[in-house]
C-alpha cells in the first residue's frame, strides 16, 4: 500500500516540509524537519533503488490520470540512481549544515535557509523522478530559484552578484529548454517523455526536432555549466556558503546532466541525437576543452573554493565525454561519475566549510601549514583530492577506468591517453594544496584548531565513501551499469 | 460592425503608442500607458462580442482595475519617490 | 506593434520609461493572447505584466536608481548570439505544421480528450481550469511551490539584518 | 488633507469591490477565465492599493507580516494537503476522485480547494514582496 | 598459520605498524621498537611463505570485487616471493640504519617518516603479491603517494620541487600510460589475471602488442626507462634512508619487478619472442644503460651519481627481460635482488659519509677510507657488485644476462653489457681509489665512523652482497621456478 | 453597522450580476465572500460616508445625466480643437474656491472636472482647487460654473 | 427592431472609433503633458462611452450589459483619478505647464 | 479575421532576439531582467499560436460551440508566466541587495569593485 506511494512521497515530503519550516520559524526545529525529510527521502530512494531491478520500473500517475493526459512519475534504474545520489548528499549535507551555517548565515535566516534547502532538494528529486517534460521544467525552476537564494543567503557580498549571474544564466537555460520542449510538443502533441519518444520515431529527422534537440542541449548545457557556458558556476560556488557549495556541487549540475542524458538517449534516441547532428565531435571537443581549460584555470586560482568550482567544470567534461562516446562503457562512466564526482566534491566542499569556520578564509596562501592546524581536515582533503585525480582505490578511478575503456572500444587511443593525462592537471592543483598544507610553515598562529566534530564527521563519511566506492564497487557500479542500460533502452 | 471598432481601436492604440515611445517625459509615457490600458479594455470587450464569448469582459474589468493600480503606483513613485509612505494626510504634513 | 515597443525598450535608457513600456508590452501581449483564444493566459499576463511586474520594477528602481549608464559593451557578441539562436529557431519552426492545421499532432493527440471529456470527468466547463487544476494539477502544485519559493526567497534576501553590514 | 483626497475616496470605493471581484474570479474560475492565481494577484493588488494610499504601516496593521508569512505557507500546505488526502483515501497524490463519494463531485471539490491554496499563497507572496520592497530603506524593524 | 592468513598479515602488518608508530609518537624509543619489530615480523611472515612457494604451491586469496570481473586478489608466485623477500629483509636493515641516521642528523617529523616507511612496505607487499594487474596498479599508485611525504621530508623549496617532479613523472606516466595499458589488456584479453605463460592469447595483432608493451614499459615510470627517469635524481632531495628505500628496496624495484612480471605473466615470454613489434625495447633499455652511465660518470654529487647508476642498473633488468631469452629473464629476476643489496649498501655508505663527515661530493672524499674504513669497505663491495665482478651478487645476475644474450645471439645486448660494465667501473672505482689511496685535504675535520647502528646496517648489507654470490640458491630457485611455471 | 449591511448588500448584488450562474454553491460563496469583504473593509476602516456613499444614490440620478451632457459637449469642443489645423489652444491654470464641504463632494467635483475633456483638476483641497484648462474659455467656465452648484446640490443629497 | 439596434450600435462604434482616433491624434499633436491629457480624456469619455454603448445595445438587457456598465463605471471613476494623479505628479516633479501668455490668463 | 498568420512564429523569433540582445548586451542589471522577461514572454506565442484553431473558440465548453482551441498550451504557459514573475521578483530582490552592497547596478562597475577587493569581500 504505502510502497506504491514511495515515488511521490520522496519528492513531496521535502516540498511540504518547506511551508512547515516557514510556519515554525524556529532554527532548531527547522533543522530537525529538514534533516528528517532528507533522510526519509534517502531511505525511500534506497528502497526504490533496490526495488527497481526486482520489479521493473515504477510508474506513478499523479492525480490518477493516465499517462499522456496526466503527469506521470517513472522510476527506473537511471532515475533511482540519481535519486539515491541526490538524497544521500542532501542527507549528509543537512546533517553537516547545522554547525556550518552558524558561521556563515545570520541566525534569524536559518529557518529560511532550511526551507530553501528542502525546496531545492524536492525540486531536484522531482526532476529525476518525473516522466513529463514540462513538469520537469517546473521542478527545474523550483530547484533553481531556491538555489539562487541559497547562494545569496550568506554574508559575502560577492554571493549576490554570483547569484544574479546564475539567475540570468539559469533562466536562460530553462527558457531554452522550454523552447525545445515546445517544439517537441508541437511535433508530437504530447509532453510525456515516454510517449514523446515513441511518437518521435515517425518524425525523427525533421527540422523542428533537430532544432528542439539543439535548444534542449544548449539549455541544459547552461545548467550543467558545460564549457564554455560555465562562467556562472565558479562565481556561484565560490561565493556561496560552504554547505551550499557542497550541496549544489554534488547535486544540481548532476541532475541536469541526468536530464540531458535522458533526452539524448531515451527521448531523441542515439541515432538522432549523436549521429545525425555530429554531436559526437562537438561534445568530445567541448569535453576535452572543458577538462583541460578549466583544470588549468583551477590551477591558478587563489581561492580554494574557486579552485574546486573550476575543477567541477573540468569534471563535467568527463561526464559529457562519456556521453559523447556513446557506448555502454561510456554511458556507465558518465553515470558513475555523477555519483563519484558528486561524493568527492561534496566531501571537499564540506572540508572547506570547516576551514572557513576555523580560519575565516579560503585564500590559498592562507592554507600554509594547514596540516598542522587542522590535520584531519587537511588529510581528508588530500584523500578526497586523490579521488578527484582518479587515483586507484578512489571513486574517481572507477570513472577513469570506464572512460578509458569506452575510448578504447571506439579505438580512440589518443582520447584514452588524453583522458588520463588530463587527470594530471587535477593532480597538480590538488598537489598545490598538499604542498601548501603540509610543506609550508603556518604564517601566524599555528595552534591546533581542528574543525568541530559536527562538521568533521559528515565530511569524513564522504571522504571514506570516496575510498569505499573506489574499492568496493558492487553497488555504485552495478547501479550505474543498470542506469546506463535503462537510459539506452529508453522507455521500452 | 465589430471589425470597425477593432480597427479604430488598433489605430488608436498605434497612435498612443507613438506618444508613449516619443515621451518625452515619463509622464507622457505613463499617460500613454494609461490610455493604452483603456484602449485595451475596449478592445477586449469588443473581442468578446467578436468571438461571441462574454467571458472576456471579466478580463477587461481586471485590466481596468490593474490599470488604476499601476498608474497610482507610478504617481506614488514620482510624488514621493517611494511606494510605502503614508499619504500626506496621514503623515500630517 | 509589440516589436516596436520592445525595440524602444532596447533603446530606452531611463529605466522608468522601460517599466512603462513593459506595461504597454504586456497589455498588447494580452490582447494578442485573447485573439488566440487564450483567455486565461491573457488574464494572467494582464495581472502579472500590468500589475505585479510594474509594481515590482518600480519598487526595485526606487531602491536602486532610475537610469542606466551608457552601455559599454560591444554589441557584436550579443547580436551574434541572438541571431544564432533565432537562426536555430527559424530552422526549427519552418518545419512545423501549418498554422491552425486541425491535423497537427497537438490537435489530434492528447488535447482532444481534454476538450471532449473534461466536463464529464471533472464537471468543470473551463477546460483550462480542469487541466490546470486536475489533469496537470501537479504542475500547478509545482507552480505554487515556485511562487512560494520566490516569496520566501525575497524574504530571505531582503529581510533586515540585525547587524547591518 | 490636500492632494490625497481624490485618491483616498476613490480607493475607499474601489477596494471592497476589488476584493469581491477577486473572490468572484476565484469562484468562477471553473466557468470562465480566472482562478487562484489571478484572484490572488487581485486580492494582493487591493491590499497594495490600500498600502499605497494609506501607507505601508496601515497595510501592515491590517495584514501583519507574520500573518502574511503564514498565508504563504498555508496555501502550499492546503494544496499539498489535498494531495495527501487523496493518498490517505486510497488514491494517488492529488487524486480528487476519492475525495467524495461521487468522483465528479470529488474533482470539483479538489479543484476548488487547490485553487484556494493557490489564491492564499499567491496573495501572500505578492503582498509580502510589496511589503519588503516598499518597506526597505526607511522603516526599521520590518520584514 | 595458513598461507592465506600470512599473505593478508603481510599486508596488514605494516599498516598496523604505521598505526602503532603514530600512537607511539611521543615516545621515540617505543616508536622505533615498533618499527623494528614490525619489520622483523614481516620478514618472518614472508619467510613462512617461502617453503610453500618453493614446493610449488601458489597461495592465493581473493578479497572482494574491484570492478566487475576483476577482484582485489593476491597470489604468491616465485617472482613476487623473491621481491617480497628482498623488500621485507632490507626493511629490517633499513630500519636499523634509519634509526641511526635520523637520530644523528636530528631530523624533524620522524614519526611521519617511520609511518610512511611502514606504509610504503605495505604497498610493496601488495605489489609483490598482486594476483592481477589492477590490484598491482592500485598498490603501485599508493606506493607513489605514501613515498611522497618521504621525498619531501625536508619541506623546503628544493624538497617541494623534487616532490613535484616525483609526483608528475610517476603519477603522470602511470595514469596516462599504464592505466591505458591495463585497460587495453582487459579489453583485449578479457582478463587482467597474471597467468603463467602470459595471459594474452591471439586477440592482439603484432602491432597492437608492440604498442601495448610500450604503454607498459613507459607507463611503469618507476622502472625509470629513459625518458621517464627524471624523477629519480629529483627524489635525491630526500634523507638518505629514503633514497635507499627508493633506489634499492621499494620504489624502483617495484618498477622493474612490474616490468618483468608483465613480460612474463601478461605477455608471456614465448608468446612475444620473435615478434617484430617488440624489438625496440632492448634498444631503449640499452640506450638508457649507456646514457645513464655517462651521466653518472659526469656527476660529482655522490647521491646523484648513485641515482644515475640506479637508472642504468634498472635498465639492465628491463634489457634482460626484453631479450626474452629464458636465461636472461632469470638474470633479470636475480638482478632485482642483487642490485637491491648492492645499491642499498652504497646509499647507506653515502648516508654514513654525510652523517659523519657532512660530505656530499665525490671530489671531497679523498682519504675518507682511512677515517671510515668499514663504511668504505662496504662501499667497495657494493661498487664491485654494481660493476658485476665476483665475489659480489651482481656478478651472478650479470652472468645469467650475458648467457641469455649470447644464447639468443643478441650481440647488441652483449655489447651494451660489456660497455656499461666498463663505464660502471669508470665511475665507481675512482671513488674507492680516492677513499683509500688519495691523501686527505689539509684542514679536514677529524671524524670517525658514523653511529654504530648505521655502520652495522651497511655491514649487514655488504655481507649480504657477498653471501648472495656464494649462496644464490634461493633467488635462483625462485627465478627458475618463475620460468618453469 | 447599517452601512456595513448596506455594503454587504451592494457587494452581493454585484456578485449576482457578475456571476450569472445561480446555483446554490456559487450563491453561497457569493454571500460568504460579500460578508468576508465587509469584514475586511471594516478592518480597513473603509466603511464610512466617504467609502460607502450610499446616501447619494437618488441625487446621482439627476446629476449624472447633466454631467454626461457636459462631457459630450466639451469632448466635442476638444475634438474640434484637435481637428483644427491651427490647434487653437490657450492652456491656462486657474485657482478657485469650490463650495463643497465634504470630501465626497470635493472629489465628485474634482473628478467631474477631470472627466470633462478640456479641464484637469491638479490640486484638490477644501476651499482650493487648481485646475488646468485647455483653453481660456474652459477655465472661465470652471471658475463660475454650474458644476459647482450642481455638485453642491448632489452632495446634499437632493 | 434588431435592424434599428444594429444601426444604432453601428453608429456608436463608428462615432466611438472616431473619437478614439481623434483623441489619439490629439495626444500626438498637443504640445505638453497637460494638454495631451485633455486629448486623452476624449478617448476615455466619449470614445469609450460610445463604444460601450454600442456593445450594450448589442447585448440587450443581459448580464453582459451589466458587466459593460461595470466597465463603464470603472472607466468613469478610474480614468479621471489616474489623470488627476498623473497631472499632480507631473506638477510636483516640476514639469512646467505650457501656458498661454495672452491676456486674461490667471496666475497660478 | 485572424491576428496571427502562418508567420506567427516570426513574432516569437524577433521578440526572442531582442530579449536576448538586451539580456546579453546590457550591463544594467534591471535592464537585464527586463530583457530576460521579454525573452521568456517570446515563448508564450511559440506555444499558444499553434494551439489556435481558426473558427475555434476559447476552450471553455458551452452549448453553442463545437470547435475549441487547444487548452494544453494555455495551461503550460500559465505556469510559465508564473515562473517568470517569480524569477523576476527574485532577480529584483537580488538587484536591490547588490545595489546596497556595491552602490551600483551596472555590471561593469560591480565586477570592477569585486576585482579591487580580494575574494574575501
Ligand atoms: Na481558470
Ligand atoms: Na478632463
Amino acid at each position: 500500500m504505502i510502497s506504491a506511494q514511495l515515488p511521490i512521497l520522496q519528492v513531496v515530503l521535502p516540498l511540504l516540509a518547506a511551508p512547515l519550516i516557514v510556519l515554525f520559524r524556529h532554527p532548531g526545529l527547522a533543522w530537525l524537519v529538514a534533516a528528517a525529510v532528507s533522510w526519509c527521502s534517502f531511505a525511500i530512494a534506497v528502497a526504490l533503488f533496490f526495488a527497481v531491478p526486482a520489479g521493473g520500473a515504477f510508474d506513478y500517475a499523479l492525480g490518477s490520470w493516465a499517462a499522456p493526459w496526466g503527469i506521470a512519475y517513472r522510476i527506473d534504474s537511471a532515475s533511482a540512481y540519481v535519486l539515491v545520489l541526490v538524497s544521500l548528499i542532501a542527507s549528509v549535507v543537512v546533517t553537516y549544515a547545522r554547525s556550518s551555517i552558524a558561521a556563515e548565515v545570520d541566525r534569524d535566516s536559518h529557518y529560511l535557509f532550511y526551507a530553501m534547502f528542502v525546496l531545492c532538494l524536492g525540486g531536484l528529486l522531482g526532476i529525476a523522478a518525473t516522466n513529463d517534460a514540462f513538469n520537469l521544467f517546473v521542478f527545474l525552476e523550483i530547484s533553481s530559484l531556491s538555489s539562487y537564494v541559497l547562494i545569496a543567503i550568506g554574508r559575502r557580498r560577492r554571493a549576490l552578484h554570483a547569484a544574479f549571474q546564475y539567475l540570468i544564466m539559469g533562466t536562460m537555460g530553462a527558457t531554452f529548454y522550454v523552447i525545445g520542449v515546445g517544439l517537441l510538443y508541437l511535433m508530437t502533441g504530447t509532453l510525456n517523455m515516454a510517449d514523446m519518444a515513441e511518437r518521435l520515431a515517425g518524425v525523427s529527422e525533421t527540422r523542428p526536432v533537430l532544432s528542439a534537440l539543439a535548444f534542449i542541449t544548449v539549455g541544459l548545457s547552461l545548467k550543467i555549466a558545460l564549457f564554455p557556458l560555465h562562467f556562472w558556476l565558479p562565481n556561484a560556488y565560490a561565493a556561496a556558503p560552504s554547505v551550499v557549495s557542497a550541496f549544489l556541487a554534488g547535486t544540481a549540475t548532476k541532475v541536469s546532466v541526468y536530464v540531458l542524458m535522458r533526452f539524448l538517449f531515451s527521448v531523441f534516441g542515439v541515432r538522432l541525437s549523436l549521429d545525425a547532428l555530429h554531436l559526437f565531435d562537438l561534445l568530445v571537443g567541448l569535453s576535452i576543452a572543458a577538462t583541460v581549460a578549466a583544470s588549468l584555470i583551477a590551477l591558478f586560482q587563489d581561492d580554494l573554493k574557486r579552485m574546486l568550482a573550476y575543477s567541477s567544470v573540468a569534471q563535467v567534461g568527463y561526464i559529457t565525454l562519456g556521453i559523447a562516446l556513446n557506448n555502454a562503457d561510456g554511458l556507465t562512466a558518465a553515470v558513475i561519475h555523477l555519483f563519484n564526482h558528486g561524493i568527492t566534491k561534496v566531501a571537499l566542499f564540506m572540508l572547506v566549510g570547516g576551514i572557513v569556520l576555523r580560519m575565516g578564509t579560503t585564500r590559498f596562501s592562507d592554507m600554509a601549514g594547514l596540516a598542522r592546524r587542522m590535520p584531519f581536515t587537511a588529510f581528508g582533503f588530500v584523500v578526497a583530492g586523490l579521488s578527484l585525480i582518479g587515483v586507484p582505490a578512489s571513486a574517481g578511478f572507477v570513472t577513469k577506468w570506464y572512460l578509458v575503456m569506452a575510448a578504447l572500444e571506439r579505438a580512440h587511443w589518443w582520447l584514452a591517453a588524453l583522458v588520463v593525462a588530463t587527470s594530471l592537471i587535477s593532480a597538480l592543483y590538488v598537489w598545490r594544496f598538499v604542498e601548501m598544507a603540509y610543506l609550508r610553515e603556518p604564517a601566524g598562529d599555528a595552534r591546533r584548531a581542528e574543525a568541530p566534530l559536527a562538521l568533521l564527521v559528515p565530511a569524513w563519511i564522504m571522504v571514506l565513501a570516496c575510498t569505499y566506492f573506489g574499492l568496493e564497487t558492487s553497488y555504485s557500479l552495478t547501479g550505474a551499469q543498470e542506469a546506463a542500460a535503462a537510459l539506452a533502452r529508453g522507455f521500452r | 460592425m465589430y471589425t470597425v471598432a477593432v480597427l479604430a481601436l488598433l489605430v488608436t492604440l498605434g497612435l498612443v503608442l507613438v506618444r508613449g515611445l516619443l515621451g518625452p517625459t515619463v509622464f507622457d509615457r505613463a499617460q500613454a500607458a494609461n490610455t493604452v490600458g483603456t484602449a485595451a479594455v475596449l478592445l477586449l470587450a469588443v473581442f468578446g462580442f467578436l468571438f461571441g464569448r462574454p467571458e472576456f469582459l471579466d478580463l477587461a474589468i481586471i485590466y481596468g482595475l490593474l490599470n488604476v493600480i499601476g498608474t497610482i503606483a507610478v504617481l506614488k513613485f514620482f510624488r514621493y519617490g517611494d511606494l510605502g509612505e503614508p499619504g500626506e494626510g496621514e503623515a500630517g504634513k | 506593434m509589440m516589436i516596436v515597443v520592445v525595440l524602444a525598450m532596447v533603446l530606452q535608457r531611463n529605466l522608468f520609461g522601460v517599466v512603462v513600456l513593459s506595461g504597454i508590452y504586456s497589455f498588447l501581449m494580452a490582447t494578442v493572447l485573447v485573439a488566440l483564444d487564450a483567455v486565461d493566459v491573457a488574464m494572467t499576463e494582464a495581472a502579472v505584466g500590468a500589475g505585479v511586474s510594474t509594481v515590482l520594477l518600480l519598487g526595485a528602481i526606487h531602491l536602486t536608481r532610475a537610469s542606466e549608464a551608457k552601455p559599454l559593451r560591444k554589441p557584436l557578441l550579443p547580436l551574434v548570439v541572438a541571431l544564432g539562436v533565432s537562426g536555430a529557431l527559424i530552422y526549427g519552426t519552418l518545419g512545423l505544421p501549418a498554422f491552425s492545421d486541425p491535423a497537427a499532432p497537438i490537435h489530434t493527440h492528447v488535447a482532444p480528450r481534454y476538450i471532449e471529456q473534461a466536463v464529464t470527468e471533472t464537471g468543470v466547463p473551463n477546460v483550462v481550469t480542469a487541466v490546470l487544476a486536475s489533469y496537470r494539477g501537479y504542475d500547478t502544485f509545482g507552480e505554487t511551490i515556485v511562487v512560494f519559493t520566490a516569496g520566501i526567497g525575497v524574504i530571505a534576501l531582503l529581510r533586515r539584518r540585525r547587524r547591518r553590514d | 488633507m490636500r492632494s490625497q483626497l481624490v485618491l483616498r475616496v476613490i480607493a475607499k470605493l474601489l477596494i471592497p469591490f476589488m476584493l469581491l471581484f477577486a473572490l468572484y474570479v476565484q469562484f468562477h474560475g471553473d466557468f470562465g477565465p480566472g482562478g487562484g492565481f489571478q484572484a490572488g494577484v487581485i486580492t494582493a493588488a487591493a491590499v497594495i492599493l490600500y498600502g499605497l494610499i494609506y501607507g505601508l504601516p496601515a497595510a501592515r496593521r491590517l495584514v501583519p507580516d507574520r500573518f502574511v508569512e503564514s498565508m504563504i505557507a498555508c496555501g502550499v500546505l492546503l494544496y499539498g494537503g489535498v494531495g495527501v488526502a487523496g493518498m490517505l483515501l486510497g488514491g494517488n497524490f492529488l487524486d480528487y476522485f476519492v475525495l467524495a463519494a461521487d468522483p465528479v463531485h470529488g474533482q470539483h471539490l479538489g479543484i476548488l480547494l487547490v485553487e484556494l491554496g493557490v489564491l492564499i499563497t499567491v496573495a501572500g507572496v505578492m503582498l509580502k514582496i510589496f511589503y519588503v520592497f516598499a518597506g526597505r530603506g526607511r522603516d526599521p524593524g520590518g520584514a | 598459520m595458513s598461507p592465506q592468513t600470512a599473505i593478508l598479515a603481510a599486508l596488514v602488518l605494516p599498516v598496523a605498524g604505521a598505526a602503532g608508530i603514530l600512537l607511539a609518537r611521543r615516545r621515540p624509543d617505543l616508536r622505533e621498537a615498533v618499527t623494528l619489530s614490525c619489520a622483523a615480523a614481516l620478514f618472518v611472515l614472508v619467510l613462512q611463505l617461502l617453503p610453500r612457494v618453493l614446493a610449488g604451491e601458489r597461495p592465493a586469496v581473493t578479497l572482494f570485487q574491484l570492478l566487475p570481473g576483476i577482484n582485489f586478489a593476491f597470489r604468491v608466485e616465485p617472482l613476487g616471493m623473491l621481491f617480497a623477500l628482498v623488500a621485507s629483509g632490507l626493511w629490517m636493515v633499513n630500519s636499523l640504519y634509519s634509526i641511526g641516521y635520523m637520530r644523528a642528523n636530528r631530523e624533524h617529523a620522524q614519526t611521519r617518516f617511520y609511518a610512511c616507511f611502514a606504509l610504503a612496505l605495505a604497498c610493496t607487499m601488495g605489489i609483490a603479491f598482486s594476483a592481477n594487474l589492477l590490484t598491482l596498479f592500485l598498490f603501485y599508485e599508493m606506493l607513489t603517494l605514501v613515498t611522497y611525504p618521504l621525498v619531501t621530508h625536508h619541506q623546503d623549496d628544493e624538497a617541494r620541487r623534487g616532490g613535484r617532479t616525483y609526483m608528475v613523472y610517476l603519477l603522470g606516466s602511470s595514469m596516462a600510460l599504464l592505466l591505458v595499458a591495463v585497460i587495453s589488456t582487459w579489453l583485449g584479453a578479457g582478463s587482467v589475471e597474471f597467468t603463467p605463460g602470459g595471459l594474452l592469447g591471439n586477440e592482439l595483432s603484432n602491432g597492437e602488442i608492440g604498442l601495448l608493451l610500450a604503454l607498459f614499459v613507459f607507463g611503469i615510470g618507476k622502472a625509470a626507462v629513459m625518458p621517464f627517469h627524471r624523477w629519480l635524481p629529483a627524489a635525491m632531495v630526500a634523507p638518505t634512508p629514503v633514497s635507499a628505500l627508493l633506489h634499492a628496496v621499494a620504489v624502483v624495484k617495484a618498477g622493474v619487478f612490474t616490468v618483468v612480471k608483465v613480460i612474463v605473466y601478461v605477455f608471456g615470454v614465448e608468446r612475444i619472442a620473435g615478434l617484430s613489434s617488440v624489438d625496440w625495447l632492448p634498444f631503449i633499455a640499452g640506450f638508457t644503460i649507456i646514457a645513464a652511465s655517462v651521466v653518472a660518470l659526469r656527476s660529482d654529487n655522490l647521491k646523484r651519481r648513485l641515482a644515475y647508476s640506479t637508472i642504468s642498473q634498472l635498465s639492465y633488468v628491463v634489457l634482460a627481460a626484453a631479450i626474452l631469452a629464458p636465461l636472461s629473464v632469470i638474470g633479470a629476476a636475480l638482478h632485482i635482488a642483487a642490485h637491491a643489496v648492492g645499491k642499498i649498501t652504497l646509499f647507506f655508505a653515502a648516508g654514513a659519509i654525510y652523517t659523519a663527515a657532512h660530505k656530499t661530493q665525490v671530489s671531497e672524499l679523498d682519504g675518507i677510507g682511512r677515517r671510515m674504513p668499514l663504511t668504505m669497505t662496504a662501499f667497495a663491495i657494493g661498487a664491485i657488485s654494481m660493476i658485476g665482478l665476483p665475489p659480489a651478487a651482481g656478478f651472478i645476475s650479470k652472468w645469467y644476462m650475458l648467457q641469455g644474450a649470447v644464447s639468443g645471439a643478441h650481440w647488441n645486448a652483449v655489447a651494451v653489457i660489456v660497455l656499461s660494465t666498463l663505464l660502471n667501473a669508470a665511475y665507481f672505482l675512482p671513488i674507492v681509489y680516492r677513499a683509500f689511496f688519495a691523501g686527505p685535504a689539509a684542514g679536514e675535520a677529524v671524524h670517525g665512523e658514523a653511529p654504530p647502528l648505521m655502520v652495522a646496517a651497511l655491514c649487514i648489507t655488504a655481507a649480504a652482497t657477498v653471501l648472495l654470490f656464494f649462496f644464490p640458491d634461493v633467488p635462483l630457485a625462485l627465478a627458475r621456478l618463475m620460468m618453469a611455471d | 453597522m447599517l452601512k456595513s449591511a448596506s455594503l454587504a448588500f451592494f457587494l452581493f448584488v454585484f456578485w449576482l450580476l457578475m456571476s450569472g450562474i445561480y446555483e446554490p454553491f456559487l450563491m453561497g460563496a457569493g454571500l460568504g465572500s460579500s460578508l468576508f469583504v465587509v469584514w475586511i473593509a471594516r478592518r480597513m476602516e473603509l466603511v464610512d460616508a466617504e467609502g460607502h456613499p450610499a446616501h447619494l444614490g437618488p441625487a446621482a440620478l439627476t446629476y449624472w445625466p447633466w454631467l454626461v451632457k457636459e462631457i459630450v459637449l466639451s469632448a466635442l469642443a476638444v475634438t474640434r480643437i484637435i481637428l483644427d489645423p491651427k490647434l487653437p489652444i490657450s492652456p491656462t491654470l486657474v485657482r478657485f474656491r469650490p463650495r463643497q464641504t465634504t470630501t465626497v463632494g470635493l472629489v465628485t467635483h474634482a473628478n467631474s472636472i477631470t472627466l470633462t475633456p478640456g479641464t484637469i483638476s491638479l490640486e484638490v483641497a477644501p476651499g482650493e482647487f487648481l485646475v488646468h484648462a485647455l483653453t481660456r474659455e474652459g477655465a472661465q467656465a470652471v471658475t463660475d460654473s454650474e458644476m459647482d452648484r450642481r455638485v453642491e446640490r448632489f452632495e446634499a443629497g437632493r | 427592431m434588431t435592424l434599428l439596434v444594429d444601426v444604432l450600435s453601428w453608429a456608436c462604434f463608428v462615432a466611438g472609433g472616431f473619437f478614439c482616433i481623434v483623441g489619439a491624434a490629439g495626444m500626438l499633436r498637443m504640445p505638453d503633458v497637460y494638454t495631451r491629457m485633455h486629448a486623452a480624456s476624449v478617448i476615455e469619455t466619449l470614445g469609450a462611452g460610445l463604444m460601450l454603448a454600442g456593445m450594450m445595445l448589442q447585448a440587450g438587457l443581459t448580464l453582459v450589459t451589466v458587466k459593460l456598465a461595470v466597465i463603464a463605471l470603472l472607466v468613469m471613476f478610474a480614468s479621471p483619478t489616474a489623470s488627476h494623479a498623473l497631472a499632480r505628479a507631473a506638477m510636483v516633479r516640476g514639469v512646467e505647464p505650457l501656458l498661454d501668455r495672452g491676456e486674461g490668463a490667471s496666475k497660478p | 479575421m485572424s491576428f496571427s498568420s502562418h508567420y506567427g512564429y516570426w513574432a516569437t523569433i524577433i521578440l526572442m532576439v531582442l530579449g536576448l540582445y538586451i539580456l546579453i548586451a546590457r550591463g544594467n542589471l534591471i535592464k537585464k531582467l527586463v530583457g530576460l522577461a521579454i525573452f521568456q514572454t517570446s515563448v508564450y506565442l511559440l506555444y499558444i499560436a499553434p494551439g489556435k484553431l481558426i473558427g475555434g473558440t476559447a476552450p471553455i465548453i458551452a452549448e453553442q460551440f463545437r470547435v475549441y482551441s487547444n487548452p494544453l498550451p494555455h495551461v503550460l504557459i500559465l505556469t510559465a508566466i508564473v515562473v517568470g514573475v517569480a524569477t523576476l521578483a527574485l532577480g529584483l530582490a537580488l538587484v536591490v541587495r547588490i545595489h546596497e552592497a556595491y552602490g551600483s547596478i551596472e555590471e561593469d562597475e560591480i565586477i570592477d569593485r569585486d576585482g579591487k577587493e580580494g575574494p574575501e569581500a
